[in-house]
């Protein structure tokens, strides 16, 4: 290629991406100054917010056109954004994952969907050997900022390939961040940190608490920093430790404490990679009892990570054994659902153990 | 003999039940009343289930209407308990055609204790080992590569079983879906793999799934022959897949076979209120004009073995009662208790699940503290 | 289907079951006791040996035949089974996970080959989805005993796709069973045990130790039980607990330890799934200090959950946090391939740690 | 116009060295020359190398030789540095001929410091933002879906770019190919989809990779057009690629291209004493027969613009020491250290590289115990 045509290449390629450059976010003096929604409408929202905001960003997944996702978290993306950026693709996660890949490293800013984090499986290889490993393997040379936004966990009764909680996987694929919302607050700030970072991220959407979590959104533009755990209650006599789904169960656990007279700390970690260290091991340090929550499989769960790393770093403060609390080594169950959770009783019990050690 | 890549379906029955010009059949009447029984038994399982999904006895559920002569001719051109299935969730006609019986099928739908499964999966997950007719995972077109190492398996025992695999239309974009299918190819395994061809993958329509002009053209990417029939004519489909899986038999590769068919329910009732946002009712109304019983029952009547209106009545009570009666047996079975829940993972139970099986028996006969649960 | 026919069909299959029946293992009065073999070699004889035996077992995968496997792990198989029972497949692994399942559910003993565990990737969702959720999913009315045998690890400066150590993934799946020898005789047992069992098993193979570790092995046969791990070597002072590659580093540390007069306990896990408890609680007990090393990325790795669980359940024995070694949380490494792994050097760094604590 | 589905390969230059009858090309006699210069790079290239990894001064090669008309063909056909590819670890020929210089390729080999890819993948992984050549993945037909995602980026910000995914013959078997291709026909986009049919993969002949009559032939599977060229005819593959690529930049849609070619290297040095068990020196001999640089040769010479034996024979040694020149200049830069491992696995430095760093750190400055390493 000579000197003018690689110019004039460089050229086009700007002209075109001046074309798709973010907005600055604006802030609307109309509106009020918070909203009450659910997780699954902050997730609405914080795909439409992106979508006005960045020309860049595109939309898409199996049904998540016309018929606005099967959980509805895409409704109204289409009809407002047209096919062109919001649209449906063929029955493929190894395609879609891909795509997003390539879409990334050409300069848009994909946020694709999965239907069930139980179908991640055939877009696994392009998970872990494209999007996670494209940065370091070239050297930084090329980059695929992306989100994989999937619904996971249990809770609906739908059997367990529409109930898994993976994210043990892709927390033990460097290069992949990974997140999991449980507040509608976290869901839009996590949510629009993931799309306006450089990482990519798997966001994790807690299924049974798409409707059932609600709270105050504010209405201006914030973010949730990835790697920022999210301490819910201040306590002084024992951590209890989650994230995503579980989260409702670890608050009535220590409600049922707090009756009993005992001060819980709660802890929702919200970000798994990176995880943050910092508030667990302060709260670990200064209640000395640790109770770890998760929906996953006990073995090789993401907890087992912070177990070894807790007693690691703070093993002279610990009263107890760190337990863990986790979903059972089988396959996900269909008519043992609710036994098959965590659930308040069984935090509880473990809450008891490490206090009465 | 049929005809790999032709342009039209195969058909042996006409829109108007007239028989093609040049097509012949050789079922017996009794086996032609059979046809129209097992496909009304679809159909009316489909009504009852749908009743009892209402009436909050089961949790889910996806309708077959529509794909009767599909699934009811693939059954019947098989041989049940011989011939192995690895179907897929919307199967349910394929299951009661192979031989699972109502209570069966009923119990899978329930996850009660009578479930051959024992409540492991979701409705729509039926399995039995003596119908031979595997127990599906839902993740689509995972059954494929499957079915192809049954059959491959089947060549190398020298039986003469052929492995049918059916999928949707939808499956034909899985990664997995062409690694079998490439596989089956290569090494000529006598897996026949069957597309319901229902033109939608939920809210997906058939043409933005994939640009081929059909899906058995899609065989040709695998030096296979690729067989088109009329998937709401039951004569064609039985005659097609018996006469592939015959020449399997006899020591014949694999073959696609598409059946042109059409969901004319909601994909599930999960999707009834969207739908509308997708697809138009006059696409429905124009394939409910196409039903596949309706145009069974013309033949019938042109071949003078009408259903009278109250044979068609007493059938359909018989079956509803028999759902009825079968739902009722699963209900008063009861539901699997904890204990399953930690039952076959492994053929023994390592250590782990040892105590897992303690801690929850302690749980759960209350020597364990107990929350209030509930929203 | 009239009885007639069931009957008849019965008898059939039955028929051809018969035909491919195991025979009993038997003695061979002239053969030495024991015999020297590599780590690659013993895989390749308990294949052979098991092909023998069992006219069920087929081995196939990607250049299996012919080409003898690019590590030579099958050589000479297919010549002398033939290519009905040592075949080549399509570069597929989706097909060759899926298709030992499928042949499994019909009676036959499938040890498949993926060419290198880091190409599991596209078979994922058959492991996943399929393999381990068969038996579980239909109530026990169908089951697929496979093996799946894969090089894995690091140190042949195989750049991230020829060294990765991704058996956390599949320890994290259940429904399936891991395995990882470290020396011939455990592969060969470890082989037979798989081949033989009900289940499906990954058999994950320390390719840097395929020829560099060389060992006595019995001629009789023998398995060696999954599930049970191997104490290498007594100790009373401290805990080094591994698997796989990092075994040899494992012995050195503890050769090292030994010279300043500290006695380590030196355990082989060799099984992952499942895992020893029984002999790995005992030995922390014992020492009060333990070190666990792995070379798979830290975060979610295997090694959480055997951390987690120690202080779970000895909390009260232990004289210092456990400590693991293990790989960095980073793609595998290409010219620093040496410094990704964690070699007795840093193994005996946290030993000191833990000794000194 | 190339014509779709053929049963030969496109072909511009014969076997002898002759001008198709009918065919044309519009190459300067410079440009002529610089494609002889190219493929004997490519060729040179493989040579010297294969003596590098004999010194030990490399650890893994993998040849392309005789498929240097496929990739030179495909990267001429090309708009360097505007276009982009997406290929696979053979693809040394397509980097060179994209504008990689010999410095970046041997030092990607050797992975020292000034390599782009910072040492971080083994040999045969080269990758250039410059030259829009993406650094691959090993995993086999990975590369699929994301230059399909690239080609929709491409069309959905409206430039005149097309993207090249490359392959070999082995990886149309991955289901993400299959994944991969479907999606670029059904969302149009404009991706030109290359398989460098060398007719092995390792020790599987192409035969036992795929029953169906061709590669090409495939693209009947994606309602996509299916194209044949000569892999051997430098001309050919780039008119194909060029009018391909052209008709791309207009709003065309994808397009499945088959270079029929053949590996006569081994597989890899890894490859090499095995390769006697799988195919015969006589089928290897038949393709050097075929040489694409010596039928190149013949061509010219024919055209009266023979390459002279000293003209070669200076060109030559140009290049070797141009390589052994790169080779010097990689091992004098150094081998990335400890702390490029922890680099570039994110955008930031999470906490638990940040640690991982620290606890390196006093490790390599020597604050940490060492044991005698070594076997
Ligand atoms: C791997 C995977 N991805 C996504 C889904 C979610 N899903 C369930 S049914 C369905 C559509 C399937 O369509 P088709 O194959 O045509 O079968 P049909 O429902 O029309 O009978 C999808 C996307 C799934 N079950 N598995
Ligand atoms: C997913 C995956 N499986 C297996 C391998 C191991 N492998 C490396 S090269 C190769 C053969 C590839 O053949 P082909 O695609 O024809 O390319 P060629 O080497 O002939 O250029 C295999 C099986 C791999 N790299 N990736
Ligand atoms: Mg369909
Ligand atoms: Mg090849």
């Amino acid at each position: 290629m000579t000197a003018t045509e690689e110019k004039r290449a460089d050229t086009e390629v700007q002209a075109a991406g001046e074309s798709v450059q973010p907005k600055p976010e604006q802030p609307n003096p109309g509106q009020p100054a918070t909203m009450t929604m659910t997780l699954i409408q902050a997730v609405n929202e914080g795909m439409r917010g992106e979508l006005r905001r960045d020309p860049r960003v595109l939309v898409f997944g199996e049904d998540v056109g016309a018929r606005g996702g099967v959980f509805l978290a895409t409704a109204g993306l289409q009809a407002e954004f047209g096919e062109r950026r919001v649209f449906d693709t063929p029955l493929s996660e190894g395609a879609i994952v891909g795509a997003a890949v390539g879409m990334a490293v050409r300069g848009l800013r994909p946020i694709a969907e999965i239907q069930f984090a139980d179908y991640i499986g055939p877009g696994f290889d392009q998970l872990t050997s494209q999007a996670a490993k494209l940065r370091y393997r070239s050297g930084g040379q090329f980059t695929c900022p992306l989100v994989i936004r999937t619904p996971s966990g249990g809770g609906v009764k739908g059997g367990h390939h529409h109930s898994q909680s993976p994210e043990a996987y892709y927390c033990h694929t460097p290069g992949l961040k990974v997140v999991m919302p449980s507040t509608p607050y976290d869901a839009l700030g996590l949510l629009r940190a993931a799309v306006r970072g450089e990482d990519p991220v798997m966001f994790f959407e807690p299924k049974r608490l798409y409707r059932a979590a609600k709270g105050e959104v504010p209405t201006a533009d914030y973010v949730v920093e990835l790697g920022r755990a999210a301490v819910r209650q201040q306590g002084s006599d024992i951590s209890l430790i989650g994230y995503g789904g579980v989260m409702p169960d670890l608050q009535k656990a220590a409600e049922a404490l707090a009756a009993e007279g005992v001060s819980a700390e709660v802890i929702d970690l919200r970000s798994l990679v990176p995880w943050d260290r910092e508030t667990v091991m302060a709260s670990a340090a200064k209640t000395g009892r640790v109770v770890l929550v998760s929906e996953a499989p006990r073995i090789g769960n993401f907890m087992g990570e912070v177990a070894s790393s807790i007693q690691e770093e703070v093993f002279d403060s610990l009263l107890a054994p760190v337990l863990q609390v986790a979903g059972f080594d089988t396959p996900y169950p269909y008519v043992q659902d609710r036994i098959y959770l965590p659930g308040a009783g069984r935090i509880l019990n473990a809450a008891v153990k490490v206090l009465n050690y | 003999m049929l005809e790999a890549f032709p342009t039209q379906p195969f058909q042996v029955i006409l829109e108007d039940g007239h028989l093609r010009p040049g097509a012949t059949f050789d079922q017996t009447p009794a086996q032609l009343r059979e046809l129209w029984q097992s496909m009304t038994l679809v159909r009316e399982f489909d009504r009852k289930l749908v009743t009892l999904l209402r009436q909050g006895r089961t949790t889910f559920y996806a309708q077959a209407s529509g794909m009767e002569a599909t699934q009811i001719g693939i059954a019947r051109g098989l041989r049940p308990g011989h011939d192995w299935v690895w179907g897929y969730y919307r199967d349910q006609g394929i299951a009661l055609g192979l031989g699972l019986s109502l209570t069966d099928v009923v119990a899978q739908m329930v996850g009660s204790n009578n479930d051959l499964n024992k409540g492991r999966q979701m409705p729509h997950h039926s399995g039995s080992v003596a119908s031979r007719f595997v127990s599906g995972s839902s993740s689509i077109a995972s059954q494929v590569p499957p079915a192809v190492g049954m059959a491959m398996a089947q060549s190398y025992l020298g039986l003469d079983e052929v492995t049918v695999c059916t999928f949707g239309d939808g499956a034909t974009s899985e990664g997995d879906w062409h690694a079998g299918i490439n596989m089956a190819a290569v090494k000529n395994a006598p897996c026949l793999l069957i597309c319901e061809n229902n033109q939608w993958a939920i809210s997906t329509p058939v043409e933005r799934q994939t640009r081929s002009e059909s899906i058995h053209i899609k065989a040709q990417a695998y030096g296979m022959p690729g067989y088109f029939v009329d998937g709401n004519d039951v004569l064609a489909v039985q005659q097609a897949v018996k006469e592939l899986a015959d020449g399997m038999r006899n020591g014949g590769g694999p073959a696609l076979l598409e059946c042109l068919t059409y969901r004319v329910g909601s994909h599930s009732n999960a999707d009834a209120d969207a739908e509308k946002n997708y697809r138009s009712r006059e696409q429905v109304r124009g394939w409910t004009d196409r039903d596949p019983i309706t145009r069974f029952e013309k033949f019938l009547a042109l071949q003078g073995q009408e259903i009278g209106s109250q044979e068609r009545a007493d059938f359909v009570a018989l079956i509803h009662r028999q759902i009825e009666g079968a739902v009722q047996q699963a209900e008063s079975s009861g539901i699997p208790g904890w204990q399953s829940m930690l039952d076959d993972v492994y053929s023994d139970t390592p250590v782990h699940l040892r105590r897992s099986y303690e801690a929850l028996r302690q749980e759960q006969s209350g020597q364990a503290m107990q929350v209030q649960e509930g929203a």
